[in-house]
């Protein structure tokens, strides 16, 4: 069966990053027609369109757009590329395939918000995608994409590229902005929200790579076009990329709303030789696990996802087979989000380093079976208490695998 | 003003009749004391009083008697001048002066520990407030001096006591009053006790 | 009205000017809210997640310190929810801190104490090993930190960005491992440290003045005013009275002229209290043999040199470190009693006076050289200019002198230098409060002055602005008398003897 | 003497006014100057506040909370092993022993190589996945570890 693709068209097509072959096949052609268009005209396109924020949290992207005040003289734009979440790979693909895909989109929606300068925050353990996205911006300033008067407008957009330094938290938009700002990469107290007062106290809107680039497909299919894909509160497509114990681990490009069983079964390839699922985080780490019975009928889709107690996140499936310790699963866990707490918040600093301490315990054989409820007290209350997400997203997994493994992580406890 | 009616045996006009029952009573008591008298006199038995203060006599170790600071393994006080048991001393008899310890992992330590012994009423609330276990109040119950100044124990005095009676030392293991709890600290954790001051 | 909102907090209805938070609100309405990172004094950091509360309408809790107050709204701080998110705020605040409560000097003023017993879990689960951080790390000249019993609050970082905009602290490393520190061994110099130590809602930041000194659960205070330059910023100073000692200064929140800060220096203001540096009790030379005497005793001789010498020979000597009720009364005295006229202001040589650092400390090391000047004036029928007048007095060649000391030792370096130049006049009346430096030949008297912490009164501060001594400290020294005391008594003694004499 | 060498110099240089604030370019010149001196020195913080008027507090904040500056002395090659959620089930801390294995087999302080284990480096698809300084490479597994880190020299 074959799918729509937008954003892995260039899947399959030979030199697909160089600027030529974006050109080749209608490349910069949706900017053109865009910068002629007003800024709300654009919006409310992207707003028919209904496109979400693909980074995480699913949020409008038209709507997020419209917040930016009209009367601003300074806005930014930032594409969040500091893909950090593990089990997620599918921003680093787009780079891989076409990097002016997310340039063109990069200078619609810089357009539709009035910010004449945007920049792209990588993170720098992405060398070969930071080259590839480098050579990529030259070839556009080269060829005037980027610059002063863009198409005969009198539209500018200059477009930077900046490296992070290993930290996930960068990938929260205010820690982001924070990063970007040369500080620590600490989220900032909202309100003010950055469409408001982010990057230097100026409005700023920060989408994801996969967003931004998803722009001019629709700029040049219409908003009709993309509706007709997905379901009706999640439209479009989205790429999800499988790993784990697959025999073809990949990102896929499927319409949202498609089968999470048959993405893993039929188009990934089924599990590996000799392993059987076990369960299933659909969304990145700080998903919550689903179990086998739960994704019996599961569709990819913000919605369903969440009606069954996890969520869409990144769109990281990540396939956990029949024979891996869930202890193990957790210590790996909790130990990322310990490492990676940025130290702002209180309960997230020092829960998480809680977290990570009483699962050392079972390492060292002072735990006791106890320690599962306590596991699952400390991230109830971590949970919501926090500026960003990131509590919430060491929470949330703990909650549910010392829920859905107790007996199997009270056995481990006990030796057994 | 209240008066309580006591009632009163009745009188009976045989005096000799009504005392009888003292009478007996006193009879035996004595036959007792003149048995044990002369077994004693005899030598058949061995006498239980002391003669003190000839020999010495000795309280068990709850006795609330003249106190002591309790030592560190190294031999320096445990105490860290909290002053948790000036504060709780209902005669305020106990003054410390707090100092910087030379060695940062102790932190805190009394340059000045003095207890002014008249004014004190041994009640052992010093002994109990204190979180360290570093005071406690020894057997030691005859406080006889001179001077006006010796009434003053200072630190030295209250810490140094090698003839301490009744079996005590002023040297606890570290870790004696936790046992109870059923918990023997790991090396790494009184480490990390030591570091922060506390034993 | 378009500039307040009204909204509910508890029950009851809050109205404040526009833009303010939940915080500021239920300050004004004397709501606790147990917080930590929220400083009236600093920017809103919003990162210790204990000032949490619930408004209706909300999908979670909120934290008061960032919550605009809106119309309407209905905040509530007592709902089951808060009250258990603010144990388990409490517990992850404490399970990496060292609980080293007994040898910690905040104990007792230690907002991790206070909300324990407020709103503590009581029963905490945390049974693994702490993470262990650098104790006792010597900051500077008066600062101590230990970052084990830091919670990151970052409200003394902000505090270096803000007021004294140094920026010497940051928060190094992330996660559990975040550490308050400086840039390597570097201090912090500047002379508003102290405030770092204010600032520190827990035991982290302590003064190495105040260091081990005292429990302060043993500590009255008393709201003064600062002598130490003419800001006159409110401070509360600390005392044992039982022991008759000071032990330290800490500012009082005032808007109009210090906010929420003072500087070092005048945290120093106190030291010369103590009985060590006072004068103890009146001395006069006699036969050239200095003995201490009565104070009756000094006044009356006093009186009689000024009866012997006659008024016109007469001349008062003033610093500017006494309060405006003290000038009154000893102007009444001796100007308008006694019918002195010779008045000079005895301040230092050189000064600057009208330096100012840009925060709180000026140049005018005197309390009260608006109040003099004013005092001045209604004595002398003119406006005199700010000088020192000691070389002008001593060329009068008078031949009693009464000089007021000034009484900050370190404000006033030049005393002694100064009184050298009093040694021809036969006799000088030092009324002091200090002893040190008092000691030079040529003075005939010294009668002990109370400290500014032991008085009420006021000064007036370099814009004239009235600065209240509000409560007083029984003196260090029994026999300690203020100005106007000493005026008082020096007055029943002169109607004693003129009615003896009438007799 | 000069902390920054000659070119290091001039491109720190373009960076302070590449962006908006000097202080945004705090980051890209930390990664400028480990790469021109492999690790970044105490010397270098100081020198950015003396010659570039960058708070040494704001850069040092910066250079300890991000996780890829590296503040000591390092090897040669450092291994940064991808040890999180799929590689681990993909056999991580089987390759990673054998890389402790390969690193023993050098005499002690002679061993160019130094392994890190890393929170996910974004390529999942390729678990286990791990950076050699700047090279990545995928698939690694207990067969092929060996030649890679062999021709390293």
């Amino acid at each position: 069966m074959e799918f729509t693709k937008i954003l892995t068209r260039f899947e399959n097509i030979p030199n697909s990053r160089a600027l030529a072959t974006y050109e080749k096949h209608g490349g910069y052609e949706a900017a053109k027609k865009a910068l002629t268009q007003t800024r709300e005209e654009i919006i409310t396109l992207v707003k028919d369109s209904g496109l979400r924020g693909r980074g995480g949290a699913g949020f409008p992207t038209g709507l997020k757009w419209s917040f930016v005040p009209k009367t601003a003289d300074t806005v930014y734009l930032l594409c969040n590329n500091d893909e950090g979440e593990p089990g997620t790979f599918k921003d680093r693909y787009i780079l891989e395939l076409s990097p002016h895909m997310l340039i063109e989109g990069m200078i619609i929606a810089a357009h539709a918000i009035g910010a004449k300068k945007a920049y792209i925050y990588t993170r720098c353990e992405f060398y070969d995608e930071i080259r590839w996205m480098n050579e990529a911006i030259a070839e556009a300033y080269q060829a005037g994409y980027l610059g002063k008067n863009l198409f005969g407008t009198n539209v500018q957009v200059d477009l930077d590229h900046y490296i992070g330094a290993g930290a996930y938290i960068c990938g929260e938009e205010t820690g982001l902005i924070s990063s970007l700002e040369g500080k620590k990469g600490q989220p900032k107290l909202k309100p003010p929200f950055p469409a408001i007062s982010g990057y230097l106290g100026k409005p700023t809107i920060v989408n994801n790579t996969e967003t931004l680039a998803a722009v001019p497909w629709i700029i040049t299919h219409g908003a009709a076009a993309h509706r007709a894909m997905g379901t009706e509160k999640s439209p479009g497509t989205k790429l999800f990329c499988v790993s784990g114990p697959v025999k073809k681990p990949g990102v896929f490009e499927r319409p949202l709303g498609y089968p999470l069983k048959k993405l893993i079964f039929e188009d990934a390839g089924g599990m590996l030789d000799g392993k059987q699922l076990k369960a299933v985080i659909p969304g990145g780490a700080s998903a919550p696990v689903l179990l086998p019975a739960e994704i019996e009928t599961l569709t990819l889709d913000y919605e369903a996802i969440a009606a069954a107690g996890s969520m869409l996140g990144s769109g990281a499936v990540m396939v956990i087979p029949h024979d891996q310790p869930m202890m193990e699963l957790l210590r790996i866990l909790v130990n990322f989000f310990h490492h990676e707490s940025c130290g702002q918040c209180t309960p997230c600093r020092e829960g998480t380093g809680w977290l990570a301490s009483v699962v050392q315990g079972v390492e060292e054989k002072t735990a006791t079976p106890e320690d599962v409820e306590k596991l699952y007290q400390i991230a109830v209350h971590m949970e919501g208490r926090t500026i960003c997400a990131l509590s919430d997203a060491a929470a949330m997994p703990t909650k549910a695998i010392t829920r859905k493994f107790a007996d199997e992580l009270k056995r481990s406890i006990r030796g057994i | 003003m209240a008066i309580i009616r006591v009632p009163r045996p009745p009188r009976d006009a045989n005096v000799f009749a009504a005392a009888w029952g003292y009478l007996v009573t006193i009879c035996s008591g004595l036959k007792l004391t003149l048995t044990i008298f002369f077994r004693q006199l005899l030598k058949l038995e061995k006498t239980e009083t002391v003669e003190w203060p000839e020999q010495p006599a000795t309280y068990g170790e709850r006795f609330k008697g003249k106190h002591f600071l309790t030592l560190r393994d190294d031999g320096q006080v445990r105490c860290t001048a909290c002053f948790l048991c000036a504060t709780a001393c209902p005669a305020q008899c106990i003054h410390i002066e707090a100092g910087q310890h030379p060695s940062n992992e102790i932190e805190k330590f009394p340059v000045r520990f003095e207890i002014d012994i008249l004014r004190c009423v041994f009640c052992g609330y010093c002994e109990e407030a204190c979180p360290v276990d570093a005071i406690r109040l020894g057997p030691e119950y005859a406080i006889v001096d001179t001077s006006e100044k010796k009434w003053v124990y200072t630190k030295d005095y209250l810490a140094d006591r090698p003839a301490l009676q009744g079996g005590i030392h002023s040297i606890k293991p570290e870790n004696e009053k936790h046992t109870s709890i059923g918990h023997e600290p790991t090396a790494k954790e009184r480490k990390s006790q030591a570091h922060h001051g506390h034993v | 009205m378009a500039d307040t909102v009204t909204f509910t907090l508890n029950d009851k209805n809050v109205t404040v000017p526009k833009g303010w938070t939940v915080m500021q609100a239920a300050k004004q309405a004397q709501v606790d809210i147990p917080h930590f990172c929220w400083h009236p004094g600093l920017s809103v950091a919003g990162v210790c997640r204990f000032c949490m509360v619930h408004v209706q309408g909300a999908r979670k809790l909120e934290i008061a310190c960032n919550l605009q107050a809106t119309e309407g709204m209905i905040v509530r701080t007592d709902t089951p929810e808060v009250k258990e998110a603010h144990k388990w705020g409490l517990e992850f605040h404490l399970i990496n801190h060292p609980l080293d409560c007994p040898v910690c000097d905040q104990a007792g003023e230690c907002g991790l104490q206070d909300f324990y017993m407020q709103v503590g879990k009581y029963k905490s689960q945390m049974t693994r090993p702490k993470v262990l951080k650098p104790k006792a790390v010597d900051l500077g000249p008066r600062l101590i930190l230990d970052t084990e019993r830091c919670i990151l609050c970052s409200r003394c970082v902000r505090f270096e960005e803000e007021v004294t905009k140094t920026g010497a602290l940051g928060i190094f490393d992330r996660g559990d491992r975040a550490i308050i520190g400086t840039y390597g061994e570097e201090k912090i110099e500047h002379n508003y440290q102290e405030n770092l130590v204010d600032v520190c809602p827990v035991g982290a930041f302590t003064s190495k003045k105040f260091r081990f000194k005292q429990r302060v659960w043993f500590l009255q205070e008393k709201s003064s005013i600062c002598p130490g330059c003419s800001t006159g910023c409110k401070i509360k100073v600390h005392a044992r009275t039982d022991r008759r000692t000071y032990y330290r200064v800490k500012p009082e929140i005032d808007e109009t002229v210090n906010g929420f800060w003072m500087c070092d220096k005048g945290r120093d203001t106190i030291a010369h209290l103590n009985r060590e540096h006072r004068l103890p009790q009146s001395q006069m030379r006699i036969d050239g043999k200095k003995q201490t005497v009565p104070t009756a005793q000094a006044l009356e001789s006093l009186r009689r040199a000024i009866e012997t010498a006659g008024a016109e020979e007469t001349a008062l000597l003033v610093s500017a470190h006494y309060t405006v009720e003290e000038y009154e009364a000893f102007f009444h005295y001796f100007c308008d009693q006694l019918g002195v006229t010779k008045v000079y202001q005895w301040r230092a040589e050189t000064e600057d006076r009208d330096s100012f650092d840009g925060i709180l400390l000026r140049g005018d090391e005197n309390p009260n050289t608006a109040g003099l000047r004013a005092a001045m004036r209604r004595v002398k029928g003119r406006t005199v200019p700010i000088k020192n007048e000691i070389a002008t007095c001593v060329s009068k060649k008078p031949k009693v002198v009464v000089a007021l000391c000034p009484e900050v030792p370190f404000t006033s370096p030049w005393f002694q230098e100064d009184l050298k130049q009093l040694a021809g006049i036969s006799h000088v009346s030092l009324w002091t409060c200090r002893y040190e430096a008092t000691e030079v030949a040529g003075i005939t008297s010294w009668i002990p002055m109370k400290g500014f912490a032991e008085k009420t009164g006021h000064f007036l501060n370099y814009e004239g602005a009235k600065r209240e001594l509000q409560e007083a400290f029984p003196s260090a020294t029994a026999e300690a008398l203020s100005v106007v005391e000493a005026v008082q008594q020096m007055a029943a003694i002169a109607t004693i003897t003129t009615e003896t004499a009438t007799l | 003497m000069e902390t920054f060498a000659r070119d290091l110099r001039e491109k720190i240089q373009s960076e302070l006014t590449r962006y908006e604030t000097p202080r945004s370019a705090i980051l890209p010149i930390l990664h400028l100057i480990q790469d021109h001196c492999e690790w970044i020195q105490p010397m270098h913080v100081e020198g950015l506040e003396r010659e570039f008027g960058l708070s040494r507090v704001h850069v040092q904040e910066v250079a300890t909370f991000y996780s890829m500056y590296r503040l000591e002395p390092c090897k040669p090659f450092r291994i940064l092993f991808c040890d999180n959620l799929v590689c681990a089930m993909m056999g991580a801390e089987g390759v990673m022993d054998k890389i402790r294995s390969h690193m023993a087999s050098f005499p002690t302080d002679k061993c160019p190589f130094s392994l890190q284990g890393v929170p996910c480096l974004g390529v999942c698809d390729g678990a286990p996945a791990m950076l050699v300084n700047k090279e990545r490479h995928l698939r690694v597994n207990r067969d092929n570890v060996d030649a890679i880190l062999a021709s390293y020299k």
